[in-house]
């Protein structure tokens, strides 16, 4: 079978490729956000306990590699009696492993703050939330931006780990094509393709995220 | 330069204390900065701070305004002591002091106006309009009317000093704390921040700590002269007295390298 | 559920498999340590005819899978050793990584110390050398400690091109024994006890580093 | 997300082919390995599941829901009830038996090397690539490991791929020598790569803890659902007592009556360690 | 402060010209910050440069040191053209000329000594001991002798100001350019960097060019005053007249609000 017609023969099951890597991508990356703030802030935090086990957390799912998580949650949490839909077991992967990651991100652009702006919200008196959420986190927000892209790409790219649990994501399919044509050349390039023009979308609209934050501060062009 | 305001002087009458320093010490490691450190400040008096560089003055400044902890002593504002209070109690006590900045620290994530209306609106629970219309006013009175909706790194230095002290005043505090606000300043543009510091000081009764390189200004707006050195304060008097007939040398030293 | 006579068995196996994903991490940081510094400062050349083109290489290569990059090289290359190639393609890889950190890093000394080094004619080497490098270098080691862990953890990849690296060999005896969780339990206890210690001591360098 | 409490426990229950019925699917993994259970464009196709579409329709399960996964996933999936059927002609080893239980074979399949064309290093089965100090791929977690090792091929000659096509793909680039692997997968990937240069060499049987191994496949179930898997093998027996039938079902995919299973080798004889 | 020094002055006889600015035009995007800019500095001189803030002094020091490229017009050192050159032939006319920034900009990877002997082994090819025993006569001369071996981050700021003189003059520059040295120095600091300058200027034949708001040191060592604004030089003159009667309103309005 030339691998044109099967290419196009298989277009719906790429499609759907296409599109379980870029929804495990998108909520692994919305959980691993979330995670990323509650793990770096939690880092930063005053008692020693909070830090201790956000710093354990971190250290723990930075620690041990994303296919033995995967792994973990997939095949041996439910012999302990949870199961999770495959889906989850990845966006839960994704989440909580690069989010370990991101919390340094996080915590480091938080440092980077110049204290004398933190120093400057005691003075007018605000509370903790407020400084964090109307100065501190405004300008450490473009900061964060261009190692957080790094991850990004680095989770999307992670995504053909989830033919091990299950799911069939772009990867696994082109793969299927692959075997069935024997055409590894034509499949890999359509492959690097893909990921290219998904990573850069990711990457395009990081940079814009980035500029609009700069624009906020002054910085750049306004 | 040197015009003085006697009406003022004359008009105050200081009956209570607003910051007391009682035996304040205050150590970094093993270096000491503070050294059992005693003074007073009346309500309504402009206090200035002067010394040689390292010798405390922004310490002090800095513990008033709970940016570091005292490590022996008591300080009180109105009354009250201030120091080793929690956070919440902190804040509320803190409600009475406002700070201006030598390098300005305005916030960069926000257009002038907001930089002034944020803490009123956030802390003091203003509304927006309201907040909007006490910062306009305050603008107008540092003489920046039409740069509310700039950011702020459009702004020269002069002019984002201005808008600090106008940040500062929109929370209302009865204690202003002025660390060398005009030294990262280009010379100038440090006129016109005096005269605003100059204009507030003659239109309120508003306590004043300034630490100052500025003798002029010292001497001009000032009630009292503080000269520090080695942690403590080794001379205090009217700036006339000081400037013109320093007793101990070492402030003859200092008076003599920087004037 | 768990067996320790299995988890006694696979330990000496999964064992040998991190020396290998040890080996791979060390040579492949090498890479990626002094090539990203290099495309770094390459990024900074004054024509574009190296910028750009080298920006769109960078850019192609963070942007793909390392697996599909090392698959291709092996297959195109095949009198190269499947270590060698591993520890190349994952080091070129990083490189990537690693050079927008160490611009971040140049990018962040100041200026004046650029204008200092012209103002005293210093040549461009010595400038790189003496003067931008040392400082730019100082700043941006706790960030590369992250991506030598995160290169650590991606070594499982190599089985791809048929190295037997520890989690494939975690996988093999899981197979073999069908003890999937003792061997996957084990190997995750050492991916965390050994980098571990390599946190610990970027957070000491960062600490240090930093004042 | 969705969370079952307390339902990861196997339900080892003898209900759970009333409950199929009642359902009225099955649910089946699969490696995506050609041609025993693959996705031909969106339909399932490959010699189990075919079997087991006819199996399961004879006892009343109309339906096979298909979960795709990777092949070294597939009883660790089973275990943790990801699904109740591995449809992927999984081969019966001993091993394997203590982990999970098998059907009656739903084949036999003698192993076969594919080499380059014209054979250059002259190999005929896995003791002539010992002799010969040739390389030797085998897929991950695949017997032909054991293989090779019991017929002397030393460890480090033997490479292990993630899939067939990487197979034949360092074969192709002169990474191995030979891909040890069923006559069967090696035909039809010869097939789907006509244009390659290789060969499929004649199928020997290997030996290993002085047997010969005729490499039965089946259908794999959790270990306590012994009663669907009998259920299964009644059904079973019907198609493999019957060759014609047999060959009409999976002929296509490459089973000949070679590949029907002599009625004399029996499941629990090859669970014997 | 004021004590002239008539030794130096009448001592050098300039004949030819360190630096000339003809027509020389620097914009930065439709910014014209010099506009057809004409001078000269002779030999020997010592020239301060004064202005408002924003005027296009330091442009004028960083296009001399090649920091920034001209827009127009032609700079000459030493009688040669000095704007549009090759990197190469740039870096052996940049010899010529040393510079001293306002924020002192030492190099933080190199101990004191370190810093000033890298740029005579690197650039000038003295072996380490002779730069070494340059580098502590320098030392010398600017009151550090004991620093050699100290990072540059532990000294004060004066003292970091008065190692990157030295650094820049252990390249023998015929020609030294100094950026506002002073204005990042605590008060008290000021003084003794002037020092170092003012006996530099006594004890050699340097050509100096100046930015300084330091009006008592421009009227100290300075044969020549240029008052910027603009994009041009609007007055020029021997200090003593400049500052007691200076022509343009400007000039006047400036010096007001400076001195
Ligand atoms: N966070 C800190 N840790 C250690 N030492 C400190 C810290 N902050 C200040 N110091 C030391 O405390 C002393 C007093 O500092 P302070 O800033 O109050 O002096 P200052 O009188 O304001 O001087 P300047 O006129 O230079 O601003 C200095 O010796 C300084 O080095
Ligand atoms: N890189 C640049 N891009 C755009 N504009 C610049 C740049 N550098 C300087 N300028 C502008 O050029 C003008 C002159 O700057 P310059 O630093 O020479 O002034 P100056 O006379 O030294 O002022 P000051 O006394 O404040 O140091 C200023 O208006 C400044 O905003
Ligand atoms: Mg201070
Ligand atoms: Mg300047």
């Amino acid at each position: 079978m030339s691998f044109l017609t099967a290419f196009v023969r298989s277009l719906p099951s790429i499609w759907d490729g296409i599109q379980i890597t870029v929804l495990a991508t998108l909520l692994g990356a919305l959980l691993a956000l979330v995670l990323s703030f509650v793990l770096g802030l939690a880092a930063r935090s005053r008692h020693l306990l909070v830090r201790g086990l956000a710093r354990a957390v971190v250290e723990f799912f930075r620690g041990t590699s994303l296919y033995v998580q995967l792994f973990w949650l997939f095949f041996a949490l439910p012999i302990l009696g949870f199961k999770l839909v495959p889906l989850a077991c990845a966006v839960l992967a994704f989440g909580l492993n690069y989010g370990a990651y991101g919390s340094e991100v996080v915590r480091g652009a938080l440092a980077a703050v110049p204290r004398a702006q933190w120093e400057a919200t005691v003075a007018l008196n605000m509370t903790p939330w407020q400084r964090m959420r109307k100065v501190i986190l405004p300008q450490a927000w473009p900061q964060m931006i261009p190692p957080f892209n790094n991850l990004l790409i680095q989770l999307l790219k992670s995504t053909p780990l989830l033919s091990l649990i299950t799911v069939s994501d772009i990867t696994f399919q082109m793969d299927q094509l692959r075997s069935a044509t024997g055409d590894t050349k034509a499949a890999y390039l359509v492959l690097l393709v893909i990921y290219f023009v998904l990573a850069y979308a990711l990457t395009l609209c990081m940079n814009g995220l980035e500029a609009l934050g700069k624009a906020r501060l002054g910085q750049g062009r306004a | 330069m040197l015009t003085d305001n006697p009406a003022r002087k004359t008009s105050v009458s200081p009956v209570s204390t607003a910051v007391t320093f009682d035996q304040v010490v205050k150590r970094y490691g093993d270096h000491t900065v503070l050294d059992h450190l005693d003074f007073e400040v009346r309500q309504g008096e402009r206090v200035t701070l002067i010394g040689p560089s390292g010798s405390g003055k922004t310490t002090i400044l800095r513990l008033l305004m709970t940016l570091e902890r005292v490590t022996e002593g008591v300080i009180q504002v109105n009354g009250q002591p201030f120091s080793g209070l929690p956070e919440k109690q902190l804040r509320r006590a803190r409600r009475h002091i406002g700070m201006v900045f030598q390098q300005f620290n305005l916030f960069p994530n926000m257009k002038v106006l907001d930089n002034i209306t944020e803490a009123p609106v956030q802390v003091l629970g203003l509304s927006r309009d309201e907040a909007a219309e006490r910062a306009r006013d305050l603008l107008d009175l540092v003489g920046l009317a039409d740069k509310a909706d700039v950011h702020p790194t459009r702004l020269s230095g002069g002019q984002q000093q201005r808008v600090a002290i106008a940040r500062a005043l929109a929370m209302r505090p009865d204690i202003l704390l002025l660390d060398e606000v005009t030294s990262a300043l280009d010379p100038e543009l440090v006129q016109g921040v005096l005269d605003v510091l100059r204009d507030i000081a003659q239109a309120t009764d508003i306590t004043m700590l300034c630490v100052t390189h500025e003798m002029g200004f010292a001497r001009d707006i000032s009630d009292r002269v503080l000269m520090f050195d080695g942690g403590r304060v080794i001379e205090s008097g009217p700036p006339e007295r000081m400037f013109s007939e320093p007793e101990h040398e070492r402030t003859r030293d200092f008076l003599g390298a920087v004037l | 559920m768990w067996d320790w006579h299995t988890a006694r068995e696979g330990l000496p196996l999964i064992l040998h498999g991190f020396g290998i994903t040890l080996l791979a991490t060390a040579l492949g940081s090498l890479v990626a340590i002094v090539l990203g510094l290099v495309i770094a400062v390459l990024g900074r050349a004054p024509t574009r005819w190296v910028r750009l083109p080298l920006r769109a290489v960078v850019e192609f290569v963070r942007s793909t899978p390392v697996m599909i990059q090392l698959f291709a090289v092996w297959v195109l290359a095949p009198g190269l050793d499947p270590l060698t190639i591993g520890i190349v393609v994952l080091g070129l890889h990083y490189a990537m990584y690693t050079s927008e950190v160490y611009r971040a890093g140049i990018d962040a000394v100041p200026r004046g110390q650029w204008e200092a080094a012209v103002a005293l004619s210093l040549p461009p080497i010595r400038t790189w050398w003496g003067v931008v490098l040392p400082q730019a270098v100082r700043k941006v080691i706790p960030a590369l400690g992250n991506y030598v862990i995160s290169m650590f953890k991606e070594t499982p990849f190599l089985s791809v091109i048929t190295v037997n690296e520890m989690v494939h060999e975690a996988n093999q005896f899981g197979s073999d024994n069908f003890a999937y969780m003792e061997a996957f339990t084990i190997a995750a206890a050492i991916f965390l006890i050994a980098s571990y210690p390599t946190s610990m001591l970027m957070r000491k360098l960062e600490k240090r580093l930093a004042h | 997300s969705r969370t079952e409490v307390g339902t990861g426990a196997p339900t080892g229950d003898s209900d759970l082919l009333a409950k199929l019925r009642k359902q009225g699917y099955v649910r089946v993994g699969f490696a995506g390995e050609a041609p025993y259970g693959f996705k031909d464009g969106n339909t399932l196709a490959g010699e189990a599941p075919t079997l087991h579409k006819e199996i399961f329709k004879a006892l009343g399960v109309p339906e096979l829901r298909p979960t795709l996964t990777d092949f070294s996933s597939l009883i660790p999936g089973l275990a943790a009830d990801r699904f109740d059927v591995v449809s992927a002609g999984m081969a019966i080893t001993p091993d394997r038996c203590a982990k999970v239980i098998f059907s009656e074979p739903e084949f036999v399949s003698p192993t076969a090397l594919m080499v380059r064309k014209g054979n250059p290093k002259q190999l005929t089965d896995l003791k002539s690539a010992a002799a010969k100090g040739s390389t030797v791929g085998v897929l991950t977690a695949a017997v032909e490991a054991d293989y090779a090792t019991a017929a002397g091929v030393p460890g480090a000659k033997v490479r292990a791929l993630a899939k067939q096509q990487d197979g034949l793909d360092a074969l192709v680039a002169g990474r191995i020598d030979a891909f040890a692997l069923t006559s069967i997968s090696l035909r039809w990937l010869a097939k789907t790569n006509s244009g390659a240069d290789v060969q499929v060499l004649d199928p020997f049987l290997p030996v290993l803890h002085g047997t010969k191994q005729y490499s039965p496949g089946g259908a794999v179930f959790r270990k306590d659902t012994d009663s669907l898997r009998d259920a299964f093998n009644t059904q079973l027996k019907k198609i493999t007592a019957d060759p014609a039938r047999y060959t009409s079902l999976i002929g296509r995919y490459g089973f000949t009556k070679a590949e029907v299973p002599p009625a004399s080798l029996r499941t629990a004889e090859l669970c014997k360690a």
